[in-house]
């Protein structure tokens, strides 16, 4: 589409799926919206292309077709590959991907951030919870993922991230891995997490979308701890979330889309975002956290933290 | 009879009756729930046909759902409840995938019908084992269709996002195709393909199969009556097999043109609510195969007014959702259709 | 005598095809009376009833009873005004047993919420005892015959203390000895002070039974009668506005070679002693119509589907034109001969919900079936078209089946079977609920077939039918022949009657071979 | 405890697994019974859900949330049961409608009051009891299986005996049976057979309610869909039990089983968790084909 020159800067938030319940698309969302609040001028619509992948790319492009949009803005690794053949039919439409990677196409940017890196912590404090001493923790060497379905980047990056980290305390400690099936049936996943419970495990990592609240409440209940990803917040389930590895995707769309709308933004590059970036992060500030974990361990943690911003250790992270 | 004529018109103003009450609720339901009402009809009743990308796109997801609206019928016609669509328009398009990335050098003609005819079978096979279980030991084929459905659902999605998955990208599908696989695309930019004609193909086929031979004659008569069929020496078991074989090949064409002519992959999940729907084109059609055509025309005008209204208009999904269910309350009652029928003959 | 039931100028005219079925319909009826409503199938005598019975509303007219006018709009407020009915087709639970039909809708209670089974059936059986029935109330109605299964709708009705009963052709389906017991107990029950309103199209009963009659045609009353004053043929005449023949006349035809046989042919049902065909044989001859006749429980309707090809023998052998078709199932033993018209028209003859053509042509279908696998559709509809014809069938072949009159689905079905006769017809209960001009015709219909060659059975509980058109006669008990015997002029229709009711059993078993 | 094999903590699972089922199921038998084949079990379990968690938070009260919860499911049961009867539409497409109108109006209501469209947590109001008779706890095999599940759970054995009951031995069942069985006589007495089949739609919406209050109230929380396809497991279930409430008690539990088993399973069976989810529905296939395997031999034999 051509834009005039006088008309403000338009944005299209593409979230797929839905809002709702994913903190990533929910900060996406956010951070354009604050973005677009400190340009006057310049507006942006949010679309939600539902749970069906098949018809993402359908509705992408309904989306681009209407030819109203500067730049769209999506996040999930799957996008940049939809997004191709879009491009080339509307050679003057610019992408942004957050969480996605695509390198060299002149009219797309992407930033992926190192799962990997952000895993590998949360692996590496789940272990050092079942080692440890808190309340839950038991003497199995066992710790637990429960995942809503199988995709890439979990079984790319994440799992691995997530065993080494576990392993590079303890080489014997186990990962029980276990699958819901779909990302709303909270109580298959109280389920699932009583039964890992049941099998020795006291640390379970949950990406699971909606479904993560059966295994807060499970794991409330049986007094043992879960680790989270992507989201910089304990307050869902104070005591239980042990650890949360943040993606700081909030402040990532926000700066993006500035330099987008102030014209600065370089496309046609892939950038993947590492610890040192400060866009993967794990938060280690927050009062519940404090109050849960025992120093112990919040200083081994730290110190990981700082040794991998720093550059001090350096993760072999595998391609996605 | 001698009014028959007078009858069908009579007939089709009860239709298009059902059809203005449901418009009337669709107007007013949206006046309720979205803040700029007029652009949002505007875009709902307009949208599909704005331009040639919106207008093919509305009738390329006619094709799937005529399929599957025919495969309904068809197990309809003989009685027979079908439940399993959704597994078996996924099963189609994994087959359809899968055959074309085993034997990528095919010629195209020869690849594209190998590829068609491979998923048709296993269609028809998977819900034929359901007839099967029917015919041999009574079990309900509502329940087992659905059932058999599930758990296919759940393989299949192993074969996608593993040993089939396309290690080169982070989509949740199967390897791309080979482009001599292609369903011909006519309508660019839209994914229009060669299927719809396919599809208008399996119409004809089916109306000539149910209303011109021995074979579909005989399927009527078991559905209508079993027994009438039985005393005229009709073989019934046959005709509760047979049945669900026709459904599950025509659900199965469902994904494969899917695959073959629009996502070139097998997506995850594509099937998505196709199965279903096609249970809904087949209860409006009232099981005719020449019904089946705006019955999912209908259906499809539906689901790209709301995408419509979507992405243009401030509705969101839910909305779309809320309109359809209140379509779907009052498309098949015989009260409305009937009000003006009676009206017309007294 | 005082007026119990008085309907004023009743119209109906029906929304979905339009036609008036009712046209100022005035019908009075005298406390303690039985008045018989006659007219052809079709004159709209059902729908008065309903009309009264509250399932039907009328577009005009008023009811009254007992001299007060009373809006009738369900069957709960007829039931509350003292009006009970008996459909032609009943209305019963099969899976419920005789008592829970009965008190359905007004069931004794124990304590608040319980139904009290034991109170019903102890209700139910002094009703039925009362009433000279014959009824177990613990018994499932899907065990009952179905001159019980009407005992049980009568009882249903007195139970819910029924002062006007308004039976819709209760005999049609009864035999003899039923339909006895029937007026029997209908003529105590109006003794009691309760009055009749019966359906019927047997004229016979008519003179039998009824003190007044009303006639209906075509939704008109062209006649009110005390009954004493008109014979037969003047209500005939009333009813179809010309004289019917009421008895058919039979024709001598020669002797041929056998077309069905049956040896030793044995039915078992699961669970069950004794069997329900028991060591049957017997033959039939081309050029000969033989009668089996048996009531209802006695193994007919299994006789009907054992040469209709529905149902699997146990041991035995069946011949039909000399082929061995043993358990073979319909399609084989059409083949070797067998027409068939079977009792029940609307589950088994006909396909109601079908076009005329499509009933037509099954059995005949694969004549017309192309290489390609099509229906010539126009050798179909010319085939229909001429059957249609040739049957006087009041239809198009495109009508739907379900909306032609009993009469006219039995042409059909007479249609279809009697096209292509390859020497052997079975007439299953031929006449049941028709109307005495289409009684005419079937019997005409089967003589013919006869004359022309084919063997012909008739299956029928009404003894009347039997003794009428048959050279033998075969009667049938508990599952046995009990009976064998040429039908001269002077054969006594109470001696059958008794080796029905298996009060006779000294036959001695003759295979009449020639 | 242990973890390999089955054993009792399998058996408890399952015996949480199998209320919405149980519950769904024979509110599912009663429509069933009177003539009508529901498929939007599904539908009402989701706004079961959803209702008596934002009544329970509205209210403050656990006990208010289930009573206004059931009593909107019920609302809505009837206004899909009398479109259905009274302006005679198609059940299947209109239960379609119902499963639509769940989705669509549970997220409508969601972002309208509470801002979002996701999952609603919330903490003001009691947890479901559970019950524990610490005297039973020591019995071996009763303390396993029967103590330590929610009052839902009791609720719903209570409620198959319930529906037995009235089913089976009140005049309320025999009629309601009655229409199911034959409409036509049913309308013959008088008795509006379509009355009975809205009040058993009505009552579907009861017990799916609460099939849906067991999901939600359970983890004190409403998650969008989280009603994941029990409500057809339990019309499955409907027919695995051979359309009577003990039947639905038994088939329930195997299904339960099945899928609990299936949740051990995935800890020490390797082999990929999609093939371990089709189990509960490949085992549920085999078991309905054998069971009418058997009774079509057992009607041959005899
Ligand atoms: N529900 C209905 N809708 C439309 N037409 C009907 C309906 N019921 C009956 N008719 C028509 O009304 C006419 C009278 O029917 P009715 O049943 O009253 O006749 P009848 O005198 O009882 O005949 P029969 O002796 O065959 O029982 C028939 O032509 C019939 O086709
Ligand atoms: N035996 C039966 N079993 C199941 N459903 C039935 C049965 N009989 C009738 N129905 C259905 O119940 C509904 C009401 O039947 P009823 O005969 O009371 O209505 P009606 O007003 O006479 O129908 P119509 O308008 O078609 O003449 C109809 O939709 C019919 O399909
Ligand atoms: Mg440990
Ligand atoms: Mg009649």
């Amino acid at each position: 589409g051509k834009q005039e020159e006088d008309k403000g800067f338009n944005l299209a938030v593409v979230v797929p799926n839905v809002v709702a319940g994913s903190p990533l698309y929910e900060q996406m969302v956010a951070g354009a919206e604050q973005a677009i609040k400190e340009h006057p001028g310049s507006s942006m619509k949010v679309f939600e292309l539902g749970f069906n992948q098949a018809e993402w790319g359908e509705k992408m492009t309904s989306i681009v077709a209407t030819g109203l949009y500067d730049a769209v803005i999506t996040s999930n690794p799957s996008m940049p590959d939809i997004c191709k053949s879009i491009a080339e039919q509307f050679p003057m439409q610019k992408f942004i991907f957050v969480d996605g990677y695509i390198d060299g196409h002149p009219q797309m940017a992407s930033f992926l951030y190192n799962q990997y890196e952000q895993s590998y912590m949360l692996g590496h404090l789940s272990a050092l919870i079942t080692k440890g001493d808190m309340p839950g923790s038991n003497a199995d060497l066992k710790i637990g993922m429960i995942v809503a379905q199988e995709y890439p980047v979990l079984n790319k990056m994440i799992l691995p991230g997530f065993k080494d980290g576990a392993k590079s305390v303890d080489p014997s400690i186990t990962v029980d891995f276990r699958i819901i099936g779909n990302w709303y049936d909270a109580n298959k996943a109280s389920e699932l997490a009583g039964s890992m419970i049941d099998a020795g495990v006291d640390v379970i990592g949950v990406i699971c979308g909606g479904a993560a609240q059966g295994v807060f409440e499970e794991c409330g209940k049986q007094g043992k701890y879960v680790v989270f990803w992507d989201d910089v917040s304990y307050s869902k389930a104070p005591g239980v979330i042990v650890g949360s590895g943040a993606l700081y995707q909030n402040r990532l769309v926000y700066e993006v889309i500035t330099k987008a709308i102030e014209n600065t933004l370089e496309y046609g590059k892939g950038q993947k975002l590492n610890v040192s970036d400060g866009y993967v992060g794990f938060v280690t500030e927050d009062p519940d956290y404090i109050s849960t974990v025992p120093e112990e361990i919040r200083i081994k943690q730290k110190a990981l933290f700082e040794s991998i911003k720093s550059g001090e250790t350096v993760l072999q992270t595998p391609e996605l | 009879m001698k009014d028959s004529r007078n009858c069908s018109t009579v007939q089709l103003s009860g239709v298009l009756v059902t059809l203005a009450a449901a418009a009337v609720v669709v107007i007013v339901s949206i006046f309720i729930l979205s803040k700029t009402p007029f652009s949002t009809i505007y875009y709902f009743f307009i949208g599909p046909f704005a331009n040639k990308y919106y207008l093919g796109n509305m009738l390329n997801s006619v094709v799937p759902l005529i399929f599957t609206g025919l495969g309904i019928s068809f197990a309809f016609k003989a009685s027979m409840f079908n439940l399993g669509g959704e597994g078996q328009v996924y099963a189609g398009g994994f087959i359809a995938a899968s055959v074309a990335l085993l034997i990528p050098s095919l010629p195209g003609v020869i690849g594209i019908f190998l590829s068609l005819l491979v998923a048709a079978v296993c269609g028809a096979l998977i819900a034929g084992l359901s007839g099967f279980f029917k015919m041999k030991w009574n079990t309900d084929e509502l329940i087992t269709s659905f059932l058999i459905s599930n758990a296919l659902i759940y393989t299949i999605d192993f074969f996608i996002t593993g040993p089939m998955d396309d290690p080169t990208n982070n989509l949740l599908a199967t390897r791309k195709i080979a482009s001599q696989y292609h369903l011909l695309r006519i309508f660019p930019p839209s994914s229009l393909n060669i299927s719809v004609i396919i599809a208008i193909l399996a119409v004809i086929f089916s109306f000539w199969i149910l209303f011109k031979t021995n074979h579909g004659y005989e399927l009527r008569l078991s559905g209508l009556n079993s027994e009438f069929a039985r005393y005229g020496g009709i073989n019934i078991g046959k005709y509760i097999f047979l049945p669900m074989l026709w459904s599950g090949a025509f659900n199965a064409l469902a994904g494969a043109v899917s695959v073959l002519g629009t996502t070139h992959c097998c997506i995850k999940g594509f099937s998505n609510g196709v199965g279903w729907n096609g249970i809904a084109v087949a209860l409006i059609a009232r099981n005719n195969p020449a019904a089946v055509v705006p019955a999912a025309l209908f259906f499809a005008f539906i689901e790209a007014g709301a995408n419509s209204a979507m992405i243009n208009a401030d509705v969101t999904i839910e909305i779309a959702s809320i309109v359809k269910a209140v379509i779907f309350f009052l498309i098949t009652s015989r009260v409305i259709y009937n009000s003006f029928r009676r009206k017309a003959l007294v | 005598m005082q007026t119990c039931l008085e309907m004023r100028n009743i119209c109906k005219t029906y929304s979905i095809n339009g036609r008036t079925v009712n046209k100022n319909v005035d019908l009075t009826v005298r406390k303690g009376e039985i008045h018989a409503l006659l007219g052809e199938n079709g004159a709209g005598k059902t729908t008065l009833m309903n009309i009264l019975y509250g399932i039907i509303h009328p577009d005009s007219g008023e009811i009254f009873i007992n001299g007060k006018k009373v809006f009738i709009d369900s069957p709960l407020t007829a039931n509350r005004s003292g009006i009970g009915m008996v459909h032609q087709h009943f209305r019963l639970i099969d899976d419920f047993t005789v008592a829970q039909n009965v008190v359905l809708g007004m069931e004794p209670r124990h304590g608040l919420f319980k139904f009290d089974n034991t109170k019903a059936e102890k209700d139910v059986l002094s009703v039925i005892n009362k009433n000279g029935f014959k009824l177990e109330p613990n018994a499932k109605i899907s065990d009952l015959s179905v001159g019980q299964m009407q005992q049980v709708e009568i009882v249903k009705m007195l139970y819910r203390k029924a002062d006007l009963l308004i039976l819709d052709e209760p005999t049609s389906v009864l035999t003899e000895h039923e339909i006895q017991n029937l007026f029997i107990r209908l003529k105590k029950l109006v003794k009691t002070g309760k009055t009749v309103i019966i359906i019927t199209h047997k004229l016979k009963e008519v003179k039998r039974l009824s003190d007044r009659l009303t006639v209906l045609r075509s939704g008109k009353v062209v006649g009110v009668r005390n009954t004493a004053d008109v014979d037969e043929s003047e209500i005939s005449r009333l009813m179809v506005g010309r004289t019917v023949a009421l008895k058919p006349i039979k024709v001598e035809t020669e002797i041929k070679e056998e077309a069905l046989k049956l040896e030793n042919v044995v039915l078992k049902k699961r669970r069950q002693e004794r069997p329900i065909l028991d060591n049957l044989s017997f033959k039939v001859f081309k050029g000969e119509i033989l009668g089996i006749a048996a009531v209802a429980g006695n193994g007919l309707s299994e006789l009907e589907n054992l040469l209709g090809g529905m149902v699997r023998i146990t041991s035995g052998r069946l011949l039909i034109n000399g082929q061995d078709v043993t358990n073979e199932g319909a399609a084989v033993f059409r083949r070797a001969g067998l027409s068939y018209v079977p009792s029940d028209r609307l589950k088994r003859g006909s396909s109601i919900e079908s076009s005329v053509r499509e009933n037509i042509i099954l059995t005949n279908h694969h004549r017309f079936v192309k290489k390609t696998g099509e229906i010539d559709s126009s050798a179909a509809d010319e085939f229909s078209s001429k059957l249609i014809d040739n049957f006087n069938i009041d239809a198009d072949p495109s009508t739907r089946t379900g909306t032609l009159s009993g009469g006219n689905i039995q042409k059909v079905i007479l249609s279809r079977e009697l096209e292509h006769i390859d020497g052997l017809v079975v007439f299953a209960e031929p006449t049941w609920g028709l109307d005495i001009a289409s009684s005419e015709y079937i019997y005409k219909k089967i003589i013919e077939v006869k004359s022309e060659g084919a063997a012909v059975v008739i299956i029928s509980s009404n003894i009347e039918e039997i003794i009428n058109l048959s050279d033998r006669i075969i009667v049938m008990h508990s599952g046995e022949i009990v009976c064998e015997t040429k039908n001269t002029e002077d054969i006594d229709a109470a001696v059958i009657g008794d080796y029905m009711l298996g009060l006779k059993n000294d036959f001695s078993k003759v295979t009449n071979e020639r | 405890m242990s973890n390999t094999g089955f054993s009792f903590p399998v058996i408890h699972d399952a015996i949480d697994i199998m209320t919405p089922f149980l519950l769904a199921g024979i509110g599912g038998l009663v429509t069933e019974l009177s003539g009508m084949l529901n498929i939007a079990l599904e539908g009402l379990i989701l706004l079961g859900a959803f209702f008596s968690v934002i009544f329970a938070s509205i209210t403050g009260s656990l006990f208010l949330g289930l009573l206004f919860g059931v009593i909107t499911t019920m609302f809505i049961a009837f206004i899909f049961g009398a479109i259905t009867i009274y302006l005679k539409a198609n059940e299947f497409i209109t239960a379609i409608a119902v499963n639509l109108l769940a989705t669509g109006l549970t997220a409508v209501i969601s972002f309208h009051f509470f801002g979002t469209k996701g999952n609603l947590v919330f903490d003001n109001f009691a947890r479901l009891p559970v019950f524990d008779l610490p005297a039973l706890d020591s019995i071996p095999i009763i303390g396993d299986i029967f103590l330590g599940h929610n009052i839902i759970v009791y609720a719903g054995w209570l409620l198959v005996f319930v529906f037995w009951f009235v089913l089976y031995k009140t005049p309320y069942g025999l009629r309601l049976r009655g229409v199911g069985l034959n409409f036509k006589a049913m309308s013959a007495l008088g008795l509006n057979p379509k009355k009975y089949r809205l009040e058993a739609i009505v009552i579907s919406g009861f017990t799916c309610a609460l099939a849906g209050a067991s999901l939600s109230l359970n983890i004190g929380a409403y998650v969008p869909n989280i009603s994941s396809g029990r409500g057809w497991i339990a019309l499955v279930v409907i027919y695995l039990g051979g359309r009577t409430p003990l039947g639905i008690l038994i088939a329930s539990f195997i299904f339960a089983l099945a899928e609990s088993f299936s949740n051990y399973a995935q800890g020490f069976i390797n082999i990929p968790a999609d093939f371990i989810l089709a189990f509960p529905y490949i085992i549920t296939v085999v078991a309905l084909v054998l069971v009418s395997a058997i009774k079509k031999r057992q009607q041959k034999i005899s």
